[in-house]
């Protein structure tokens, strides 16, 4: 369905990706731990590589929680609910995370 | 416990809000100010409006005449809602006396019978015109842009409707108790030809895109019949044996004298802004130029009701007053 | 009022308001009235609006003075006699914070709005009802700014309400609210604003809050609501008669009405969840429940009153309504818990809710609060017991719709955060709740416009990279946000309070009654 | 206000008004209650809540009887904080609130 009006209505996104140059937003949930009132939200260049995302992104904010510990507390991933088991030096796009994409561990 | 408290002194931590500060140093705000100045959004519009896609929800660009700063503006009568009110029951209820007083008296029925034709035929139709004035007063509420100068165009708007109310009462008064008057002053707003080029200029007024406009327009109509009706018959009235005609006048000018207090600072502001100044009086200009004969055209057909009924040189008052608003408009030598 | 030979109410009335209009024959109709046609609801005959109020100016401004004359007399004697002392606790003014910066401006906007229906609405009596309405609406933008002034001078986050209204991001979630609303026709308007917001939802926002004021030792905010809710009366009466009269024009009116009931119920249901949490929450002697607000007010008087009415239309009670009734249970409890992680960047202050308060919730939530939120509470605390305070490091993931973090559980299970998304025109858009998402995609040109606090900020638009930068841009000053316990606020009660005799008992700043 | 449980299980279908607790206003009050039988008076803070599983009347002459002077229906906006029901009439001698349909 689409909006009625008075003319002609179009307006491009205000979230688009080009407005992030090289990088996109990315979200990032931890499903089942409620510590976390909702999945983050985060900046991130396409072309950052797993490590550096989990190092820079995923552990500050997971470690908020004072239950986890990034040497022992491991997760099963997901890419917008396809399984991925992402690798060191992998780049996000190369996992397919695209604008807006989220991404959902579980811990093991 | 609450006397002791209340005699401890504690130092406010601020004395009023931040916006005020920053614009007026520190010091105590007025609740006019408060209540008044930066109240409207400004930034981060959602959505635009469904029904007019190519403005942002207040948008300055919905008229040609421009503040740089809106809140350059405000109203001399500092009306927030509160002294608004209080000084509009206080009208009405003065208005209620009065027609109280001239109905006991049955003032309003031994009017000279030129006169009692003169309400019937030219002020209570008017009611009619102020009703368009309460369109054109919420039209610019809405797309104003900027509280100080919204707010008066919202009370401007009710008030038009509070006028149109007591034109009606006195209609009603003057018909004994029933709403005979009034049914005759429609008629003639819709039929009578005297009376056609103001019901003219009010609708096209109502479909000028641009706020100010209308808003201009009305009040050049307004200088030419609160004029003619509320003060130059007034001084006629006086000397006729018309007290009754006066003693409702008086409402009306002293409402008049009243509205002109913000119309007049706004059009100060407007002239006097560092950037859009010059335009705006170039504006300005063009639009007293453009609606002026036009409101002439319609204050004329009152005028000659007026004269038909009284002979009390209406047509040739408004004649001068319409020129003294075009010398006061005309565009400035370079 | 004087006439001696009077005419009644409904005559005088007719006379004096609806007989002012004239039918326009130098300009068309349709060019003076440009905006009641493009939603598709088919009007037949104006005159059918029925004006219950009956209200002329002259009464109109009798009584509205004498009711504003009573409320600054309220307003000027708490003052002089710095009743601001008289607050069961600070922290009180908190849900008054949230009102200032996020009801008032609303208040404001109605007022702009009603004109342009006042206006445009081709009837002379909804053009007049509008038009009593956007006065009242000034009004009470105008009374709520007053009200608060005088805490604004002694207590912190209410200095700057209206720069923040238009930035900070928990505010965009009031703001896309009625700029949702502004920004639709005529029609959907009054459906959004005069039924949904004013006769559906109003006593849920308005009658707690008064409560709340009047049970926390706030006089004037009590004083302020009453007289406010006597304009709301007339308000809803606008409302309920705007969405009967659309109803009886057309048959053809009733499908595009029970979707705008459907989205706006949503949209204000979503809105309400900041009310929620004020409730079990905020207020340091309690009310009453959210859930138990929700029961009576939306559940005992809406549905069981208001929607069997509607049917005799063909309308049924609002889409979606059932995740609403059984969100009851968890939804203050899911915000308070967000604004709590999120209240470094807030213009209020939150802090993990006292024993006596949380013994008050597991007896108002026996199902829910000792299982799933008391543990997090209990893990808060610990953190605080080790000398830290749990904040969220980062920025959350928001609604397209609500613009309400993504903080909403599925249906059903309230250990899972609910995950929706829709594509359109190539791009993701994600959304808390079914509710929402299918708001957008009925109308998805209009919410892609969405201005989200959370992705301007990682365009660079609120300030700067860093959250000090937001937070300077926000305009928040140090004991604005984040914790109470020890924050600039609490210290200053004490140190007012330590000076009084030894006596005095302070009310004490407990739940329940 | 806390005591009760939520909505009783058969919903009777209710009118109601909560009119704010002053003086002034116990008159409208008792005329309510006086003249519609089958009301329900409930005190919460600051105000007074009237339902009823019918309608709710309110006439001027029994408000009037009880204040002891002239009382317009206009009046009645200064003394209503909210009500539920669709107001059906509200002319110079009675204001009805009652559902349509």
């Amino acid at each position: 369905m689409a909006v009625r009006s008075i003319g002609e209505y179009k307006f491009p996104s205000r979230s688009r990706q080009e407005l992030y140059g090289d990088d996109q937003l990315v979200h990032l949930w931890w499903k089942g731990n409620l510590w976390f009132c909702a999945a983050a939200c985060f900046r991130a260049p396409k072309a950052m590589s797993w490590n550096d995302f989990v190092a820079g992104m995923v552990n500050p904010l997971f470690s908020c929680d004072p239950d986890f510990d990034a040497a022992t507390t491991t997760f099963t991933w997901t890419v917008d609910d396809k399984p991925v088991s992402p690798a060191g030096d992998e780049s996000l796009e190369a996992l397919g995370v695209g604008h807006k994409s989220l991404i959902t561990c579980v811990a093991a | 416990m609450q006397y002791e408290l209340r005699t401890q002194v504690i130092e406010p931590r601020r004395k009023t809000f931040t916006n005020l500060t920053e614009r007026y140093g520190d010091r105590p705000a007025t609740r006019y100010e408060e209540g008044s100045v930066d109240i409207q959004a400004t930034a981060n519009f959602h959505y635009r409006p469904l029904w007019d896609p190519s403005h942002e929800i207040y948008d300055p660009e919905y008229s040609a005449l421009r503040l740089t700063d809106p809140y350059s503006f405000v109203d001399p009568r500092q009306f927030y809602y509160a002294p608004y009110v209080t000084a509009r029951a206080h009208l009405h209820e003065a208005f209620a006396q009065t027609l109280a007083y001239l109905e006991n008296r049955d003032l309003v029925e031994r009017l000279p019978q030129g006169w009692k034709d003169l309400v019937a035929q030219a002020v209570i139709p008017l009611r009619h015109y102020e009703s368009g004035g309460q369109l054109i007063g919420a039209y610019g509420c809405r797309f104003g842009y900027g509280t100080t100068i919204t707010q008066c165009l919202s009370y401007a708007s009710f008030d038009r409707v509070g006028n149109a109310q007591l034109l009606s009462r006195l209609g009603i008064s003057l018909d004994g108790g029933s709403d005979g008057v009034l049914v005759s002053a429609k008629q003639a707003w819709m039929e009578d030809a005297d009376l056609q080029p103001l019901r003219k200029f009010v609708e096209l007024l109502l479909v000028e895109d641009d706020w100010a406009a209308q808003h201009v327009g009305l009040d050049l109509a307004d200088q030419l019949l609160y004029g003619l009706l509320y003060t130059h018959l007034d001084e006629t009235a006086l000397l006729g044996g018309a007290g009754a005609y006066s003693l409702v006048a008086q409402h009306l000018s002293g409402w008049f004298t009243d509205n002109r207090r913000w119309v007049d600072a706004l059009y100060a502001a407007w002239g006097r802004d560092p950037e859009h100044g010059a335009a705006n009086k170039a504006e300005l200009s063009a639009l007293v130029a453009r609606l002026l004969p036009g409101a002439l055209e319609g204050a004329l057909g009152v005028a000659r009701i007026a004269d038909r009924c009284l002979d009390a040189g209406a047509v040739a008052f408004v004649e001068t007053r319409a020129r003294a608003l075009a010398a006061a408009f005309a565009p400035e030598e370079s | 009022m004087a006439a001696p030979r009077k005419l009644s109410m409904k005559q005088r009335y007719a006379a004096l308001t609806r007989d002012l209009d004239w039918d326009l024959s130098y300009v068309d109709e349709d060019k003076a009235y440009p905006y009641t046609s493009f939603e598709g609801i088919k009007i037949h005959d104006w005159s059918k609006w029925e004006d219950p109020f009956r209200l002329t100016i002259d009464a109109y401004m009798k009584y509205q003075a004498e009711k504003d004359k009573r409320l600054y007399a309220v307003l000027d004697s708490f003052a002089q006699g710095q009743g601001h002392l008289q607050l069961t606790d600070p922290s009180y003014l908190n849900a008054m914070k949230l009102f200032l910066q996020g009801v008032t401006p609303l208040e404001y906007q109605a007022h702009r709005n009603f004109a342009y229906l006042a206006r445009f609405l081709n009837g002379p009596g909804p053009r007049f009802a509008a038009l009593c309405q956007s006065q009242d609406e000034l009004r009470h933008a105008q009374t709520e700014i007053h009200t608060l002034s005088n805490y604004n001078k002694y207590y912190q986050g209410m200095h700057s309400w209206q720069h923040q209204h238009d930035r900070v991001w928990y505010l965009s979630v009031p703001k896309s609210y009625f700029d949702d609303a502004v920004t639709a026709g005529p029609f959907e308007f009054l459906i959004a604003i005069g039924f949904s917001f004013e006769y559906l939802l109003t006593n849920l926002l308005f009658v707690p809050f008064m409560s709340g004021a009047s049970f926390n030792g706030d006089l004037p905010t009590m004083t302020f609501g009453f007289s406010a809710q006597s304009d709301e009366s007339r308000h809803m009466t606008l409302g309920l008669e705007a969405i009967k009269f659309m109803l009886e024009q057309d048959p053809d009116n009733v499908p595009i009405v029970q979707a705008w009931i459907d989205k706006w119920f949503w949209r204000g249901y979503r809105l309400l969840a900041l009310v929620s949490q004020m409730l079990d929450y905020m207020l340091p002697r309690k009310v009453m429940s959210w859930k138990e607000a929700f029961e009576l007010y939306f559940e005992e008087q809406m549905l069981g009153g208001l929607f069997p009415d509607l049917a005799y239309y063909g309308i049924k009670p609002p889409r979606h309504v059932e995740h609403a009734i059984a969100e009851k249970e968890i939804l203050s409890h899911q915000v308070y818990w967000t604004l709590y992680q999120f209240s470094f960047a807030a213009g209020f202050t939150t802090t993990v809710p006292s024993e006596d308060a949380q013994k008050w919730l597991a007896e108002q939530y026996p199902q829910t609060f000792e299982r799933l939120y008391k543990p997090l509470w209990d893990k808060a605390s610990a953190v605080v017991d080790d000398g830290g305070r749990y904040f969220y490091q980062g920025l959350p993931q928001l609604c397209q719709v609500c613009q309400v973090p993504m903080l909403f559980t599925e249906p059903g299970d309230p250990t899972t955060i609910c995950q929706r998304h829709t594509e359109f025109e190539g791009e993701r858009y994600d959304f808390c709740s079914d509710g929402c998402q299918w708001i957008f995609e009925r109308e998805p040109e209009k919410y892609v416009q969405a201005w989200l606090p959370v992705h301007q900020i990682y365009q660079g638009n609120c300030g700067g990279p860093t959250v000090p930068d937001v937070l300077a841009w926000y305009k928040l000053q140090p004991g604005d946000n984040g914790e109470i316990a020890g924050n600039v606020e609490q210290t200053a009660w004490e140190a007012w309070h330590a000076t009084s005799s030894a006596e005095e008992q302070a009310p004490a700043p407990v739940a329940g009654n | 206000m806390t005591q009760s449980t939520g909505p009783t299980p058969t919903r009777v279908r209710q009118v109601g008004v909560d009119i704010q607790e002053t003086e002034e206003n116990r008159a409208v009050v008792e005329a309510v209650e006086a003249d519609n039988e089958d009301c329900t008076v409930r005190h919460m803070p600051g105000l007074v809540r009237i339902t009823s599983p019918t309608r709710i009347v309110v006439n001027r002459e029994s408000v009037e009887q009880r204040l002891g002077r002239e009382w317009e229906t206009h009046e009645f906006q200064l003394a209503i904080v909210s009500y539920f029901g669709h107001i059906a009439e509200w002319d110079d001698d009675q204001i009805l609130i009652q559902w349509d349909h």
